[in-house]
């Protein structure tokens, strides 16, 4: 009779039988999750709670459940459905939960929804199990004397409070360092920043550091927004499609979906990896190189295509500034220079670049392979650079398709705890804050009083990738009045952060450690390694157990209804956010706007108070209502287009992508694919963002003549549109009277009244933010033009000396940063003899992210029960090691892993290859003594991050885990 | 229940043997005894037990979706 | 009567192991049973396939053949199911399946090999459909609501085919046909072709059993 | 045609196809064309895969199919006919010989001839033997002569029961195996007055007795060829399908299953012509077993050489002197 799914026993639970519902169903109402499973366990097969039941009930009532159900309305303990969205990576796969009192029994596939027709990937298919999370922590607990103890909510707010402010009053706000998830829903993320900022400080950050940064940074600096231009969906398009850096098959299975129909419809597919991939095994042509070197393989690319004349001549010449420039760096990058560094053949290069210069619209997709990387912001806008010589942005088919890591990845980034953005990248000047405000309704000078001073107000917060640092690195180096004295880590991983043996000296010097997250077990078990007291665990809900939009690759904004209430003690994370802000004392301004009821702050209210200050990306137009209707209705979507076809979301892309502009009575239908001239804005249309000026040097950075989106008043470049422009063009009238007490000295982002994107868009067809040329060359970057500069740590010294990395930076988000000294020093010591491996890492497409969760899955858990490296035969050979062999993988940091040997061809025999996911083992010792008590993952491995080295990306600081160096030795 | 030529199709292959199995089996008295009365029901009200495979809309929406 | 069946696309078929987890959900399966799994052949090298294998509900099922207790039966639409209650656990239809099906829960412990497990098309046991003790013993039972397997319906590629046998042929050729070509079938063909081609008579027996 | 229905079940609907598709162009692709692939799948080979077990990386094990034609057709079909050939054949024999009488009358004298100890051992062998030969059999036989009569509920009890006790019991018999031989081997050592009971195939036919020493050839070769060879071959085999927790691979133990299977009917016919000279077959066999002791007759008149032995041993003992060393070297 225990409807809950125990992993002791077989089959107890899952999908009842149906004699069970009746039982269930006779429950009275009243009764409560907790209570009915406590008390149903107690009669295991029926006995007990029938027998007691039986007495009340006449035999005759307890039909046949289908016949019941059938008849009747549902009752309590009829099974309902609720639609919620897989939690483990960015397609947005819907899941239709089935629940009966309380106990998510049954999990069925959505055919319905565009995105996924129901299809799963093993971790999709298992979220379920999220909703027993026997291994989760079950209630806050604290550290004392190295054990975790369990306490009580009201004890820990209270002592979590008392030591952050304590903290903040002795050091101030900077002191502490708030690490917010990608994991939150948009409204948990964007509730996190507005919460730390009324803390007081910008050192707020989550996992699109490591994961994105770069992407983002390069990718809105070359043309406007940070984010997948095209769609999952959309890539059924493609006529040829290049995967750099990116295992789709393992990281983002569902998204194989469209790419191997699109396959089938005679797409071609390519894999450029240092690694032979799931996704490699499905493409027409495979490409191996160095880790590391993807900035000369892409402009080996381009040199074909401009020697061959490939490239869109027209496109450039509209839509693209410097592109000349790249042209003169892509030239000097021959064929053989190309393989010496790369060790790609010419050949090879030359048939991908001639696969996508005449398979048009052909498109890309990278992931971290690109990114994690001290020059990932230059590989990133490499790729840029060879899309636009293809003119493949902006058009159905084409552009970067970008895949985001975690559900909602995007949203966090769009709207969520950034260290040097408000919501929707409006960054953290003055006016930003000033804006801000506003929507928040608080006074703009209360915010500036909760920071130490206004430079810090402004001055862009630590990272999450270099906390540590914001710990260990001594005071006069950084940036900040103080070191970090507290840190909160809010459903972010460590062990997906490099340099593990250091944090772990930065987790012993803390004062405070608190950990909020339904599994806080590695960041739990590493800091009871090293500490006797000060650390606080929260059990947070699993975005299962709260309602929330959540925000896919695409841009497609989803609603997950609640499936489950919270399990054990756990609290939903802004519920907890407004418990602290109560213990703050700004939980009034942190929900001026927002109802709040059982202390939990109404998730509708705060989507409605992002609708009302996003303007920047369009998150405008997307009410909940508009969402919800999209969730009821996915049939109604086209699975090529995300189009609805007539019904009651008739014209609306699936899930509103962003920019939806406007407010949602504009009915914008959202962006599928930005950029995209060929649609009439209010299809979807656009352009490349004029973000950058109108002119630079003389010349114009303005889109060329007969470049505008289709319809638009002005088919010509355009700057972005305010108050002023608007009078100019005469256009101010087309304002009501209110738009226009509201919009005058505004533009178009800061109008709030939303008329000035009304009127430049449905009257005038422009588009918000003006239409410019895209930037090939980004003047403000390290490298304008993107060149190859060889990882800090690298198996090839002759290459280092060509192609060095950058100088040293002084204060690089409030931290000295080091390039340079690190690569020489690594050169004097030979550290490329001691450590000949380059050491790489990626995903399995079992676990995610810090795996802490799926690793407490037993259905995932099962399948991967070791850490492992990959190595190469002959390396391997070499080396005495035998497939399955235990071995140490060491690293430059004297770190070394306990793993198993997998020796196979999957990579060269320069390289070897980890998994991330892992944690729990440390140097060769199981932790589990150090777990909370049945808190612990089913599978424990060495995290490879407790050996990566030191390097960091010269814009975002990214960290730098795909190329690195070690050695492999039998254990 | 044998009377019940539903319950039959898929369960003669149980019953074929003889020795009755209904009752013997009732390890779960709760649940056997609840479902005696079912044979009672007529067929047209059991919408869908003791039936194997059929094209219902799910079905088709799962065939409609292996063909992207 | 339509005939259930199962067909892994092997060009689609990304070992992403969505079909594992979700026998798993559905039927509850301990740790250390696998009714499903997915096999990844030239793992790592050019040509590298996968592909998910369970209880393929053969029409000439081995382990119905072998079995020393005949507890093994088809359904009408094909299915093969067996009666827990009458497996002995000898191991047998494990000897004889090629697909490697059966399941032992405590296999390897001396002389108590359980009772046999294994994939049921989603379709339950001899039990009452829906009962408890069905639930127990052999997981869901799908088939009986109208719905077919669920790792078929989760399949993440949708590789992993499962339902009416004509249908499924039908999907697949479709496919087939918009990959050109005959690329990929040609390997099919010459698969089959070494095995000696299958006369179209069985083809349709099979159809219709 | 039929023996390929299970595999073509993986993949029937592809096959379909595969006929209908042009393969020109795909041969001018290598790559493309899967031969590889089938190759693989066919070859048996482990192959890569996240799911743990025995064998769980091998996607077709063909050889279950050679297991299941062996099991199901000769050693079912031919086992069943020799069983059912042997018996017949003792019962003819039986009918027209009868057991074989003493010729002459009773002394009433009787003589140990196996201890105690001895027939524990004995008893324990075919006790054990009994019951894993009839489990044995209903395994193979069960569902096509019992299952009929008795139905599913009580034949599945009854399989259970048999299965369970063919397992445990298994390992005992292999026990009282090994201490037989160590116990019965002296005695079975080869004489030269074998050759002659061989030549006059122990007179069972001319009716005349052939002398003998403890055990005559027939025992003897049952000892060796049965006891020894077969029983320990069955037993190594059995061995194998018991305990499968040492990671054996199916094609170790379709083997083995087989090999035990066809020595386990070899071994149940030559038990029945033991069990039949044991018992009804001849005069007095039995006692010998049963209480340890035979009438000097029938010693004289099956085991002359054993009998005289023994006289002279308790002549010897009567007379103070101690026995000869032994009756190998006596012999030699």
């Amino acid at each position: 009779m225990l409807t809950k799914k125990s992993s002791a026993s077989p089959v107890r639970g899952g999908r009842l039988a149906r004699v069970r519902d009746r039982v269930d169903a006779l429950l009275p109402a009243t009764i409560d999750r907790r209570t009915f499973l406590k008390r149903s366990g107690l009669g295991i097969g029926a006995g007990a709670t029938f027998s007691a039941l039986a007495s009340q009930v006449p035999f005759a009532m307890i039909g046949k459940a289908e016949a019941a159900d059938a008849t009747e309305a549902p009752k309590p303990g009829a099974v309902e459905t609720r639609r919620t969205v897989c939690t483990h990576c960015s397609v947005g796969c819907a899941v239709d939960a089935e629940v009966r009192n309380g106990v998510w029994v049954g999990q069925e596939p959505v055919f319905d929804s565009p995105l996924n027709m129901g299809a799963h990937c093993a971790k999709g298919a298992s979220v379920r199990e999220h909703g027993h999370g026997e291994m989760r922590l079950k209630s806050p607990m604290k550290l004392v004397d190295g054990k975790y103890q369990k306490i009580s909510w009201e004890q820990a707010l209270n002592e979590v409070s008392a030591k952050l402010l304590e903290i903040r009053k002795k050091s101030g706000p900077d002191a502490v360092y708030w690490i917010g998830s990608s994991k939150h829903s948009n409204e948990q993320t964007y509730l996190m920043r507005k919460f730390v900022s009324f803390w007081g400080t910008n050192n707020c950050d989550h996992q699109a550091r490591i994961c994105h940064s770069t992407t983002v940074a390069g990718v809105a600096n070359t043309w406007g927004y940070g984010a997948m231009t095209n769609s999952y969906n959309d890539m059924q398009n493609a006529k040829a499609i290049l995967f750099m850096g990116s295992n789709a098959a393992e990281a983002h299975p569902v998204a194989m979906l469209h790419i191997l129909h699109a396959k089938e419809n005679g797409a071609k597919v390519m894999v450029m990896d240092p690694r032979f991939t799931r996704t490699a095994a499905k493409a027409d042509q495979y490409v191996r190189f160095r880790s590391g070197t993807d900035i000369p393989v892409i402009w080996g690319m381009l040199y074909h295509i401009f020697k061959n004349g490939w490239e869109d001549k027209n496109y450039i010449s509209d839509r693209v500034y410097g592109m000349d420039k790249v042209r003169e760096e892509v030239m000097k990058w021959t064929p053989d220079r190309v393989k010496e560094v790369s060790g790609a053949e010419e050949a090879d290069l030359y048939r991908v670049a001639e696969t996508m210069a005449k398979n048009k619209p052909s498109t890309i997709v990278w992931c971290m392979g690109q990114t994690q990387h001290t020059i990932g912001n230059a590989m990133v806008r490499a790729f840029c650079c060879l899309q636009l010589a293809l003119g493949n942005i902006g058009t159905s088919g084409g552009g970067a398709n970008i895949f985001r890591g975690h559900d909602n990845v995007q949203g966090a980034t769009d709207i969520g705890p950034n260290p040097d953005s408000l919501p929707g990248y409006y960054g953290i000047a003055a006016g930003s804050w000033k804006h801000w405000a506003t929507v928040w309704g608080v006074d703009y000078d209360w915010i500036k009083g909760r920071f130490s001073s206004e430079a810090m107000m402004t001055k862009p917060g630590i990272t999450v990738s270099r906390w540590i640092d914001g710990v260990l690195e001594k005071n006069e180096n950084i940036d900040q009045d103080v070191n970090l004295k507290a840190v909160v880590y809010w459903g972010h991983a460590p062990n997906s952060q490099s340099r593990g043996l250091e944090m772990i000296e930065a987790m012993k010097a803390l004062e405070t450690l608190v950990v909020i997250d339904p599994y806080p077990s590695a960041t739990a078990a590493m800091a009871a390694m090293v500490r006797k007291d000060g650390v606080y665990l929260l059990p947070a809900s699993t975005q299962f157990e709260t309602v929330g939009s959540v925000t896919a690759s695409n841009r497609s904004i989803q609603w997950r209804e609640k499936v489950i209430e919270p399990l054990f003690e756990s609290k939903p994370d802004h519920v907890i956010m407004y418990l602290l802000a109560q213990k703050f004392g700004f939980d009034k301004e942190l929900t001026k706007n927002i109802k709040v009821t059982n202390n939990e702050p109404n998730i509708e209210d705060i989507l409605r108070e992002i609708n009302r200050g996003t303007w920047t990306i369009g998150y405008t137009g997307q009410s909940p209502e508009r969402i919800k209707l999209h969730m009821k209705h996915m049939s109604t979507f086209d699975v090529k287009t995300l189009r609805a076809k007539g019904g009651p979301c008739d014209g609306d892309y699936f899930g509103l992508p962003w920019p939806c502009w406007g407010t949602p009575e504009l009915k914008h239908p959202g962006t599928p694919n930005l950029y995209d001239t060929s649609k009439h804005v209010m299809e979807g249309g656009g352009n490349f963002r004029a973000n950058f000026g109108v002119e630079r040097d003389g010349v114009s950075l303005l889109a060329g003549d007969g470049s505008a989106s289709k319809g638009a008043d002005l088919q010509f470049g355009y700057p972005e549109f305010d108050h002023v422009l608007l009078k100019k063009l005469g256009w101010w009238d087309d304002l009501t009277e209110d738009e226009k007490k509201k919009a005058d000295g505004k533009n178009w982002k800061t109008d709030l009244s939303g008329g000035i994107q009304r009127v430049v868009m449905k009257v005038h067809g422009c588009y918000p933010f003006g239409n410019a040329k895209a930037r090939a060359l980004v003047w403000n970057f390290p490298d304008p033009v993107a060149v190859h500069r060889e990882p800090l740590y690298s198996t090839r010294p002759e290459m280092v000396e060509k192609y060095p990395t950058h100088d040293d930076k002084k204060a690089f988000w409030r931290l000295p940063t080091l390039f340079k000294s690190v690569q020489q020093k690594n050169i004097a010591d030979k550290v490329y003899v001691t450590f000949p491996l380059i050491l790489t890492s990626g995903r399995l497409v079992e676990y995610e992210g810090g795996g802490e969760e799926t690793r407490s899955n037993p259905w995932l858990a099962e399948l991967r029960q070791d850490m492992f490296v990959e190595i190469n035969p002959k390396a391997a050979n070499d080396r005495g090691i035998r497939n399955d062999d235990w071995v140490w993988v060491k690293t430059p940091t004297k770190a070394q892993l306990k793993v198993r040997a997998m020796v196979t061809e999957r990579v060269g025999p320069d390289t070897c290859f980890m998994p991330f996911h892992f944690s729990g083992h440390w140097q060769g010792k199981d932790m589990i003594e150090y777990y909370p008590e049945g808190a612990h993952p089913l599978v424990r491995g060495e995290a490879a991050n407790t050996a990566t080295t030191y390097g960091y990306d010269s814009v975002t600081m990214m960290q730098e885990t795909k190329t690195t160096v070690c050695q492999v030795v039998k254990a | 229940m044998a009377s019940n030529p539903i319950d039959l199709k898929r369960r003669k292959f149980l019953f074929s043997a003889g020795a009755g199995g209904a009752g013997a089996v009732a390890a779960v008295a709760g649940g056997r005894v609840l479902l005696q009365p079912e044979a009672a029901v007529p067929a047209a009200k059991i919408p869908i037990a003791d039936r194997g495979y059929q094209a219902t809309e799910h079905v088709r929406n799962y065939y409609r979706t292996a063909r992207v | 009567m339509a005939r259930m069946k199962f067909l892994c696309d092997s060009e689609r078929c990304i070992s992403c192991n969505g079909c594992v987890t979700a026998c798993k959900n559905e039927n509850e399966v301990p740790w250390g049973i696998n009714r499903r799994r997915v096999v990844t052949l030239s793992d790592g090298v050019p040509g590298e396939k996968s592909i998910s294998v369970a209880c393929m509900h053969c029409s000439d099922a081995p382990c119905m053949a072998v079995c020393p207790v005949d507890c093994f039966y088809h359904t009408d639409e094909g299915v093969v199911l067996h009666d827990k209650d009458m497996c002995i656990g000898c191991g047998y239809c494990f000897y004889a399946c090629p697909f490697g099906a059966p399941q032992y829960p405590q296999m390897g412990t001396f002389g108590v090999r359980g009772k046999m497990d294994k994939c049921t098309f989603c379709a339950g046991g001899p039990e009452p459909d829906h009962s408890e003790e069905e639930f127990k013993k052999y997981g869901g039972n799908r088939l009986a609501d109208g719905k077919l397997p669920l790792c078929a319906e989760m399949c993440s590629t949708k590789a992993l085919l499962a339902g009416d046998g004509d249908i499924v042929a039908e999907i697949f050729r479709g496919r087939a046909l918009n990959r050109g070509k005959g690329a990929d079938l040609w390997g099919w063909g010459t698969a089959y072709g070494k095995e000696g081609v299958k006369p179209k008579s069985d083809k349709a027996k099979e159809g219709t059993s | 045609m039929k023996r390929i229905l299970f595999l073509a079940a993986l993949f029937a609907s592809a096959n379909a196809i595969a006929a209908e598709a042009p393969p020109a162009s795909a041969q001018d692709q290598p790559p493309h064309n899967n031969v590889k692939l089938w190759q693989d799948v066919r070859s048996g080979q482990p192959q890569f895969t996240t799911v743990r077990g025995v064998e769980t990386g091998v996607l077709i094990q063909s050889r279950g199919e050679t297991w299941r034609e062996l099991r199901n057709g000769p050693v079912t079909l031919y086992g069943g006919i020799l069983l059912c050939v042997v018996l017949a054949a003792i019962a003819i024999f039986y009918k027209l010989r009868g057991a074989v009488k003493l010729k002459a009358p009773l002394t009433g004298r009787k003589m140990a001839r196996f201890s105690y100890f001895e027939r524990s051992v004995h008893w324990s062998m075919a006790g054990s033997f009994v019951i894993l030969a009839l489990s044995g059999l209903n395994m193979l036989f069960g569902k096509h002569l019992l299952l009929p009569l008795v139905g599913h509920e009580v034949f599945s009890w009854l399989a259970v029961l048999c299965k369970n006790l063919h397992n445990f019991v298994g390992p005992l018999f292999l026990f009282s195996i090994v201490v037989a031989f160590f116990l019965f081997v002296k005695d079975n050592i080869w004489r030269a007055s074998d050759l002659h009971w061989i030549r006059t195939a122990g007179g069972l036919l001319s009716g005349s007795h052939v002398p003998a020493w403890r055990f005559n050839f027939g025992e003897k070769f049952w000892f060796w060829i049965g006891l020894v060879f077969v029983g320990l071959t069955i037993s190594i085999s059995g061995f194998v399908l018991d305990f499968a927790n040492f990671a054996q691979g199916r094609s170790i133990m379709q083997t083995a299953n087989i090999i035990h299977a066809v020595f386990a009917l070899m071994f149940i016919c030559m038990s029945l012509g033991h069990i039949y000279i044991g018992t009804i077959g001849m005069e007095g066999a039995l006692d010998a077993m049963r209480t340890g002791y035979v009438d000097e007759t029938w010693a004289r008149e099956h085991h002359e050489l054993w009998f005289e032995e023994q006289q002279r041993k308790t002549a010897a003992r009567e007379s103070g002197t101690a026995p000869a060393s032994g009756e190998p070297a006596a012999q030699s």
